[in-house]
């Protein structure tokens, strides 16, 4: 099978669906003669001209408000936000203006647009470049969220998303970009709004997203070595959230440990957990674990920020210490 | 002269002054009625936008716009809305928060819009609605149809940044979009030159490279063609911006007594009527008293009407709380009763 | 004792708090000469002048940013938002800038702002001007959390916010302007951070703050009257979170609910839920509950508005399944 | 000759040519050094914009400024700091994350900040350090002493609204601010005439009422006039803006070839080169050759030493990582790891 990387899968998705869709265009700072900061869209202007990737000015509300205004009248706008710690200059357009209007207008319209951005840390990008604020947009109704940890979902779930009746923000994480995997991308995808479980244990169930998943399969790995075996879930989407798979696979083994990227504090993994609770108190024979990220801004250094996030280790010493 | 009574079409830019009139009496009046409402605590919403002043800024530049055309507009909307050719009555019960209004009931008057009339809506954020016509343009050309996007907006908005990012999106990519500024002095008891130094509105936008002029709103005539000039021009591929001056007659919210103006202020301001001032100018072309008071009257029925309308119209039904988060079709999110009972069920 | 509205206690900690700190002054839309939108600030700028009470254009982004500046610079700004609403225009600089400066400039110097804003249901004001933001902000390393219930928190938390050496977003209630209370204000407050216990029980432990701490005690009124008797807990500030007086309450009773109106999904409520579960995990009967706001825009339709936050009548409802 | 290459005091506006081309010249050194340690991958961060091009802009305006003033930068402001007399080894150590650096390696290049020199901080955020020097210019302005506060920024930043917000309220107030734009001609892969229309930019901040004027940076010394004349308005009261020309001679990152640029252009920039511009108007004015290169040595030889001693310096301690969230004093945020150990060890 041939070998493909997160970063040209999103490129290909894009690719595929631009061609399908002729409604579809790309909005954003550096996505055109550049190619995006990350090389996601390079070559795209080529492939489709100018009208359809648009190189903007260094705005981010008024692309985000762009892309909102394309959308209601028809078209299907993909803005690239370059990193999600920008999302502060666009949250009123995101979270009162898309996420909000089809409601404020009675269902007369909706708004169909993607805005892909990548957060999280391992370039040592410092404070404003290193977050993972997808709490923020999966705390706000009428968003959509999908999260891809893998390569195959970096394309499938952007070509779903790019069918979505409703706004999706699509969150790639900077340190997948340049991971390759042997993937086929012409087996059907699961529907939208599916977990994956990414490896069957019998002892703990890990719920995780994006980079983390890989992050719990190192984990998982080591620990069947020390005899402890790992259900691995992958949320794929934070909203639509595929529950059922959790509560079925918790049910299972009474234990859930919930890892992600995200400052800990009202974070995804306290939504997650608290769900998890309410949902399956019965079956839990311990609290469901929290391994997030401190509630301490991302440090350039690099030491400070690998140990700002979850790691392998700390995965494998909670997941030992939860079921000595 | 009876036609024109009985037309609610909107006045284009070859429409005579008795047809501008019409659409601003239509204007005035709609409010005078919603104001009456509000204030006898029948209208949802504590908050209620009167555009009693600058019915020549609504009715001008929609006499410069035709079909296909889009806009966005403010809290204080409604007389925009109405020259495009909104239906009263669902205004108003869409404004009493019931079930029969444009937006069944969830907007309300700052949130209220038509996609049929190309109204992509109204807007509770100060400046929110204004990057949205530089989508809708973009779209616009693409479709090669010669249709414009306006954003409508205030003074205050002048000081919003995301103004200045979408105009000069507009210019760069050369938009059929233009940004109207309602510049009616006040936001709300700040006046403009207490919030900038700059007051000659159009140099900003002049100086991102769009066509902008400033126009006096009292005369309605003169807004035409300056609307004219800026939304032609747009059509042509040159974003524009027009500022039309006028006065805010009432408080900032209906129940707003103004106390930060002078009674000078106030006189001078109320003295600046473009309603008063059109009547004048058609009396003076010879238009009967009677006539004018016949087209009023009819006016005055139309919108007791809206009342009535609104009152007869049921409250949304608490089963429509759910819809319209997402599209038809995809699951309601879970109602939090909902979500207790499971979980208080397990056993 | 004098009666005291909510509104009238913040003036008279603005007041208090200006006339001791020569350092402080206001600046936000409409809080000089119109008064605030609520009136908190009105004739402040009479007795302060426009050296201390700033009006300003409508700027939101730059409003928050001038206060940063100016918190850097010595001063001690108090910022006002309008509505919490406009939280998503300023986002870039509260949390970006203000929450994180003193980190990344490792330790260089602090942001002594207080951000004052208001949020919640009650005035019909549609999905743009209700909101219950304030988990964006807890999620946000960096800063601090208040959200006064009562007329006495409005003046004391108000006051030891203007004392932070780190920036304070300050979420008032628009729906209690108008209460009044008789209160005594010389009662030396309890230390920043503490939770107030505003009624002791035996069966039901409820955590709740700002507006619908009144709805939780409305409700223990009530079920008292049958028979039930909840402890009724004001976190008062959410950041710093007392803990501590939660854990020891739970722990009595074994039962626990947390009431919140912002959005259920990754709110406050999650994070209060998932903390008391895994802190307090062996000594619950029942899972901890979420009567939280729904997961969907408010509505400017009174009769939809009134049902998409928690109610006391809910609230009533929950806890005699909880203890059935 | 002597003590200007001894002393690195921030030239002033009154010093010679000499002192400003020594400023210049350490900057290019340091930024040539800096260029080095990243490549070899030796600097923390993976990002690393130099300001080779744009010296004449720091030490121009920089001369401008006096003791107490205030600044923010942005994502290339080295050259800004070291001409306001910042130390060259810390600087060095805080762009390689150790603990030695300014901000004790949390920050990097995009976070370094000096409270003694007036340097608010660079930022990440293009134009999120502008709204800053607002406040700072309120407080010197409450202060008295006749300070003034400056943001500096590139020209991708004339497209952020926030700059517009913040323009208009120094105006409004009279604010003893300056807004300084370091034209390089490029914002990553765009070119200024890809991001707006509108590219005689101070036009812009003069519509907005303040003093704003466009210089060459080719001449440090012209720069130097007009920042002294744009600062000095900013003293009396009328706040200013300056937009210096000049050309990013590297690529946006150390690591980006600019693709995106034609060869034409990058030799046409290049050879507006402010250092070697001032070399050369000082060997017309007769200093030698020979006391130029060894001042150039004596500057190469500090800027070598700042790479051992970032080199010589610890990474910063794990035990500061949760330090400085809150002021001293304050409890720290909980370890995740001491939550977890906390929770599981319950029994
Ligand atoms: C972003 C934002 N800031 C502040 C407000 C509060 N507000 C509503 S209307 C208004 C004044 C607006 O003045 P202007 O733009 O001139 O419109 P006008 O009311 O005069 O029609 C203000 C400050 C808001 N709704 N949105
Ligand atoms: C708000 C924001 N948007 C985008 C970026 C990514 N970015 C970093 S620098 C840059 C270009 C800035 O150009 P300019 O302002 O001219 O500064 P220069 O790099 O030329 O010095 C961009 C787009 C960012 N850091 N912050
Ligand atoms: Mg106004
Ligand atoms: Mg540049």
């Amino acid at each position: 099978m041939p070998k493909l990387a997160y970063r040209d899968a999103l490129k290909q998705a894009l690719n595929d669906a631009m061609r399908e869709d002729p409604d579809i265009f790309l909005i954003g700072e550096e996505v055109g003669r550049y190619g995006g900061a990350y090389g996601v869209t390079k070559g795209l202007i080529d492939e489709f001209g100018v009208e359809r990737v648009l190189d903007t000015p260094i705005s981010e509300p008024a692309i985000v408000g762009t892309a909102v205004g394309a959308a209601m009248a028809g078209m299907r706008p993909v803005a690239e936000l370059m990193y999600v710690d920008f999302l502060g200059m666009t949250m009123d357009q995101l979270c009162n203006q898309a996420a909000k209007i089809r409601y404020m207008f009675g269902g007369q319209i909706g708004v169909p647009m993607v805005l892909r951005t990548q957060g999280g840390t391992g370039r040592s990008a410092g404070a404003q470049h290193s977050q993972s604020l997808e709490a923020y947009v999966m705390h706000t109704p009428g968003l959509r969220l999908a999260m891809p940890a893998t390569v195959y979902d970096a394309y499938h779930l952007l070509r779903q998303a790019l069918k979505q009746p409703d706004p999706v923000v699509f969150i790639e994480h900077k340190s997948l970009y340049a991971m390759s995997e042997e993937v086929d991308l012409t087996v059907p995808p699961p529907d939208w709004g599916k977990a994956a479980i990414r490896r069957q244990g019998s002892d703990l169930v890990i719920v995780s997203y994006s980079r983390q998943v890989h992050y719990a399969l190192q984990a998982a790995e080591e620990l069947a070595k020390q005899g402890i075996e790992v259900t691995v879930i992958d949320t794929r989407t934070l909203n639509p959230l595929d529950f059922e798979t959790i509560r079925k696979e918790v049910e299972k083994t009474g234990k859930a440990m919930v890892v992600s990227e995200a400052a800990m504090t009202c974070g995804v993994a306290a939504e997650l957990a608290a769900r998890i609770t309410e949902e399956c108190f019965d079956f839990l024979e311990e609290p469901v674990v929290r391994v997030a990220g401190e509630d301490i801004p991302i440090s350039v250094s690099v030491a400070l920020e690998k140990h700002s996030v979850p790691t392998p280790e700390r995965i494998v010493d909670t997941a030992r210490k939860m079921l000595a | 002269m009876n036609e024109v009574i009985s037309s609610i079409e909107p006045a284009s830019s070859n429409s005579g002054l008795l047809a501008h009139y019409k659409a601003m009496r239509r204007i005035r009046t709609f409010e005078d009625r919603v104001g009456e409402l509000y204030l006898r605590g029948e209208s949802a919403g504590s908050m209620l936008h009167l555009s009693i002043g600058e019915e020549s800024a609504a009715v001008g530049v929609s006499a410069a716009m035709r079909d296909g055309d889009t806009f966005t507009t403010h809290h204080r909307g409604h007389g925009i809305f109405l020259a495009r050719g909104a239906d009263p009555d669902r205004m108003m019960s869409e404004i009493g928060g019931k079930a029969s209004g444009y937006c069944s009931g969830k907007g309300g008057s700052m949130h209220i819009a038509d996609m049929t009339l190309g109204h992509l809506g109204a807007n509770a954020i100060v400046g929110g609605g204004i990057p949205a016509v530089v989508g809708a343009a973009l779209v616009a050309k693409r479709r090669g149809k010669g249709n414009v996007s306006i954003a409508f907006f205030g003074d205050g908005a002048m000081q919003q940044g995301i103004l200045y990012e979408s105009m000069n999106m507009a210019a760069l990519w050369n938009l059929p979009a233009v940004f109207v500024c309602i510049n009616n002095q006040w936001g709300m008891g700040t006046r403009i030159d207490q919030a900038t130094k700059a007051t000659a509105l159009h140099e900003r936008a002049a100086s991102f490279g769009l066509n902008a002029e400033t126009v006096d709103g009292l005369d309605v005539l003169d807004v035409v063609d300056a609307a004219t000039r800026i939304v032609d021009g747009a059509r042509a591929g040159t974003p524009g911006f027009l500022a039309v001056d006028c006065f805010r007659f009432f408080g900032h919210g209906r129940k707003d007594k103004s106390p930060y103006r002078s009674e000078k202020e106030e006189a001078e301001g109320r003295a600046k009527d473009p309603v008063l001032h059109a009547r004048n100018l058609l009396m003076d072309q010879g238009v009967s008293e009677a006539d004018l008071n016949a087209l009023d009257d009819a006016v005055s029925a139309e919108m007791d009407a809206t009342i009535d309308f609104a009152k007869a119209s049921d409250e949304p039904d608490l089963s429509s709380m759910f819809r319209d988060v997402f599209a038809p079709g995809e699951p309601e999110p879970e109602p939090v009763q909902a979500r207790i009972d499971r979980v208080l069920a397990r056993e």
